[in-house]
């Protein structure tokens, strides 16, 4: 479905077009979980394929979660962007292959999905202080000990 | 009777050798992790003193009947030629015997796990 | 990054074997170690690809005795750390090291076991000889199969010497035979 | 499916990280009753390497080397994968010889990527000899990656923009005399393994996935079209011209390990015939764009004209700098649809790069397989998924 024949469906200025020629559509918070049921019913972009956040650094609204879905007969992919700060609703309950994806975003980024049956870290261990995705957090690399450093600087 | 004696004492010596090169060789540091199950590698074990399935019991001892029967296998055939028919039969007998506890158990599904 | 040494055990073989005879039944033990070291598998990401490779056809890990990759750390000497070890992983890399009888020993096979290579970040150990003292580190990302075979000689050739007093004592973490022959000090 | 009356003694057990069947560092963590899996929770994690963090502090072309680490067994196809998307992003055009090399790297690394599956498929099964075949091959298209780019695995040779440096004529012959001789060792591994009664008792009916199950998991690849759904990214959104090659999309019936394993055998007989049509018709000239926002201009034009070098200086300080936006190309690796979702901001440096992983996605279809089956059957369906963990843990 070509970008321009979304613009019955959602309203013009929600629709992106992006480099890749994805249609994207802006969505707020609260319509996010019945536009994914229309688009997933009614326009038939029935399979999930990826979620993920972006940092986007803003004050207000700082993440932006990116739904990525893709329809079985029109062979193409429709992206669902919304914005937020720290809680979206769980897709997992309607769409069982969000389970583990959720659980990467809340691990990384510190995003809460309510509704999750079971919001627990799974990348990082449980123990694990802070979420390393957000570019406020340090890449945490280590100065590398190259014997000529020490033997410029000295030894400490 | 001194091939009988001659083969015990070989094997009790070879026992003997073998535990005590390795017994002197392999040095003892036993440590708590080494104590530890093994359980791939996860540290904090999970007890194992859960009671077990019936199922694992009536699979030992099946495999145990029929173990012991192939044992009887050995002397047998060593001495088949001089057992007669007579030997043959008896020995049959206690093929027949578990041949059909075996048709019995397998038609009760108890090698069938599901 | 200072490295500790902790104190080798290096007295003459620790259960007090001298003498020619204690010579020869220890020349035949490090002999008989040295030509069967059995690898525990701890293939972890990419170097446990090319691992598996060494342990094929091709460059078959077997003409050096290596062949049977034990999966339990029991009956394992020598444990080849195979890929990029993540916080995550550490300790149950720490418990399956400690878990193996001693002697045994590390190689740190690939960029990422020695020191975490092209992933300086605050997912991994930065080189595993944070945890287990490392016995040969051989550079390389994947190494080739036959850098890792080179390093399993000079492991055996450092076993060949002593592999009687290995007896947990181990050299301090992060000093050992670096695949080049030059021991570091 | 746990039972209503939950009464009996269930025995946890670890089939850990340290585990010679998982595949890399998986930890299954099984509830059992007796032989029967009543419970199956995949704790992933023990392989997180934080990629996606390190692709923030690197450019564009620094970024293709961690790419060949994430699927450690399709190096080519994430290479590709992220060129695509930084292409897209950049709106450069890359030469027809540059797309067909790209073709044919791309599924000779299918290629090799399926003998490693295979191979471990069967020892995991406890056929060795299968392995040592299989891998006899895989070192053969290993020595062409090593001929072409110097290294075995890691080649980093699919750069956004076209290829690192050209390949020549001698090398597509060995590689068109290996590919003729490859159908025929492919008919030594079925005869090793689909005739055999005991690894079709071993995986015939064993980690049934139905297709809507499969769909609603997001699973992709061999897994999916085990059980009967025909997406293939080559066929229905295809890339670097597959639209122009003749080749099927072998499906299973039932969708259980025996159908993912013979659609994955059927898949390595298509690569074979992708790779000839590909050999056929690869055209002269160069492989990097000419667009020097992108490559570097080559080095006797450095000589000559000034705007040369400048784009020479800038490309190697900044690297390249694409507008600001996103681009998402998924594309078809061994294990399923992958995508770098490149996120620029204009600066050198993306501001965020997301793998989807298929393998991620795919262990999620798990628990679905093995619960209600044997202990036993739980590694035929690890090997039936056959996961990557360095995709699934990033």
């Amino acid at each position: 479905m070509a970008v321009d024949s979304l613009e019955g469906v959602f309203a013009p200025e929600r629709i992106t077009a992006t480099a890749d020629g994805i249609p994207t559509v802006g969505v707020p918070l609260a319509e996010l979980l019945e536009t994914i049921e229309r688009v997933r019913g009614e326009l038939g972009y029935s399979r999930f394929v990826d979620l993920t956040a972006v940092d986007r650094l803003r004050r207000e609204e700082r993440f932006e979660l990116v739904y990525l879905f893709y329809s079985m007969t029109q062979k193409a992919w429709l992206r669902v962007k919304t914005a937020t700060d720290g809680e979206a609703p769980s897709l997992t309950p309607s769409v069982a292959g969000a389970n583990w994806y959720e659980r990467e975003v809340f691990d990384l980024f510190g995003i809460s999905f309510e509704g999750h049956p079971d919001l627990r870290r799974i990348m990082l261990p449980d123990a694990w202080q802070g979420h390393p995705l957000r570019r406020t957090e340090p890449l945490g690399s280590e100065p590398v000990d190259f014997t000529v450093t020490r033997r410029v600087y000295g030894n400490d | 009777m001194p091939s009988l004696l001659i083969y015990l004492t070989l094997a009790v010596l070879l026992v003997a050798a073998l535990l005590l090169v390795t017994g002197r060789l392999s040095p003892r540091l036993p440590s708590a992790a080494k104590n530890r199950p093994y359980e791939s590698g996860v540290s904090e074990p999970i007890t194992t003193q859960t009671r077990w399935p019936v199922r694992f019991a009536l699979l030992g001892m099946l495999f145990l009947i029929f173990d012991v029967e192939t044992l009887f296998f050995y002397p047998w055939a060593v001495v088949l030629r001089d057992l007669g028919w007579g030997g043959i039969l008896a020995v049959l007998s206690f093929f027949v015997v578990l041949g059909a506890g075996y048709v019995y158990a397998r038609q009760r599904g108890a090698l069938e796990w599901r | 990054m200072a490295i500790s040494q902790t104190d080798t055990d290096t007295s003459n073989n620790s259960d007090g074997r001298s003498g020619a005879p204690g010579f020869i039944l220890s020349r035949l033990e490090d002999w008989a170690r040295e030509s069967s070291l059995w690898p525990v598998t701890f293939g972890l990401a990419c170097c446990a690809i090319e691992m598996m490779a060494m342990s094929a056809s091709r460059f078959d890990v077997a003409r050096f005795g290596s062949e049977l990759f034990r999966a339990s750390p029991r009956q394992a000497d020598l444990m080849i750390v195979a890929g990029r070890v993540s916080q995550k992983m550490a300790p149950v890399l720490r418990e399956v090291y400690d878990q193996m009888p001693e002697p045994k020993w590390v190689i740190a096979m690939g960029d990422c076991a020695s020191c975490s290579g092209v992933f300086n970040n605050y997912a991994l150990i930065q080189g595993v000889d944070k945890i287990v003292p490392v016995d040969v580190y051989v550079p390389g990302c994947p190494p080739t199969p036959d850098a890792l075979l080179d390093s399993l000689i000079k492991l055996k050739e450092q076993v060949a010497a002593n592999s009687s007093n290995r007896h947990g004592a181990r050299t301090a973490a992060g000093v050992g035979i670096v695949h080049d022959g030059i021991a570091r000090s | 499916m746990a039972t209503t009356e939950d009464r009996r003694e269930l025995l946890t057990v670890n089939m850990g990280p340290q585990h010679p069947s998982t595949h890399g560092v998986l930890r299954l963590e099984l509830k059992l009753d007796g032989e029967v899996v009543v419970n199956c929770r995949p704790i992933i994690g023990y392989l997180h390497t934080g990629i996606e963090k390190t692709f923030e502090a690197k450019t564009y072309v620094q970024g293709v080397v961690l790419t060949d680490r994430m699927d450690y067994l399709n190096p080519l196809g994430n290479n590709l994968a992220f060129a695509l998307s930084v292409e897209k992003l950049c709106g450069c055009e890359i030469p027809g010889r540059a797309t067909v090399l790209r073709v044919i790297l791309a599924e000779l690394t299918r290629l090799s990527s399926h003998l490693m599956f295979i191979g471990s498929m069967a020892l995991d099964l406890g056929a060795s000899s299968p392995f040592l075949y299989c891998f006899r091959e895989r070192e053969k298209i290993l020595d062409f990656f090593e001929g072409i780019s110097g290294a075995r695995m890691m080649t980093s040779f699919i750069r956004p923009g076209g290829l690192a440096h050209n390949v020549e004529q001698a090398m597509a012959d060995r590689i068109s005399a290996f590919v003729e001789a490859m159908p025929g060792f492919i008919d030594t591994y079925e005869e090793l393994l689909t005739g055999n009664p005991i690894f079709k008792e071993r995986t015939e009916g064993i980690g049934m996935l139905t297709a809507d199950d499969a769909l609603a998991l997001a699973v992709t690849g061999p897994t999916l079209r085990g059980s009967g759904v025909a997406l293939d990214m080559r066929k229905t959104n295809p890339y670097c011209g597959y639209e122009a090659y003749d080749f099927e999309v072998p499906t299973g019936r039932v969708g259980d390990c025996f159908d993912r394993y013979l659609v994955r055998v059927a898949e390595m007989r298509e690569s074979v015939k992708l790779i000839r049509q590909a050999l056929d018709r690869l055209p002269g000239g160069p492989v990097q764009t000419s667009d020097r926002k992108v490559m570097p201009p080559p080095r006797e034009e450095l000589a000559k004209s000034m705007e040369a070098v400048i784009h020479h200086f800038k490309l190697w300080t900044e690297g390249i700098r694409p507008a600001p936006g996103e681009a998402y190309v998924g594309i078809e690796s061994p294990r399923g649809e992958i995508g770098f979702y490149v996120v620029s901001d204009g600066s050198g440096r993306p501001i965020r790069v997301h793998e989807r992983a298929p393998s991620f996605a795919n262990l999620q279809a798990l628990p679905r397989m093995t619960e209600g089956g044997l202990v036993a059957d739980v590694v035929a369906c690890i090997a039936s998924i056959d996961p990557i963990m360095g995709e699934v843990d990033r």
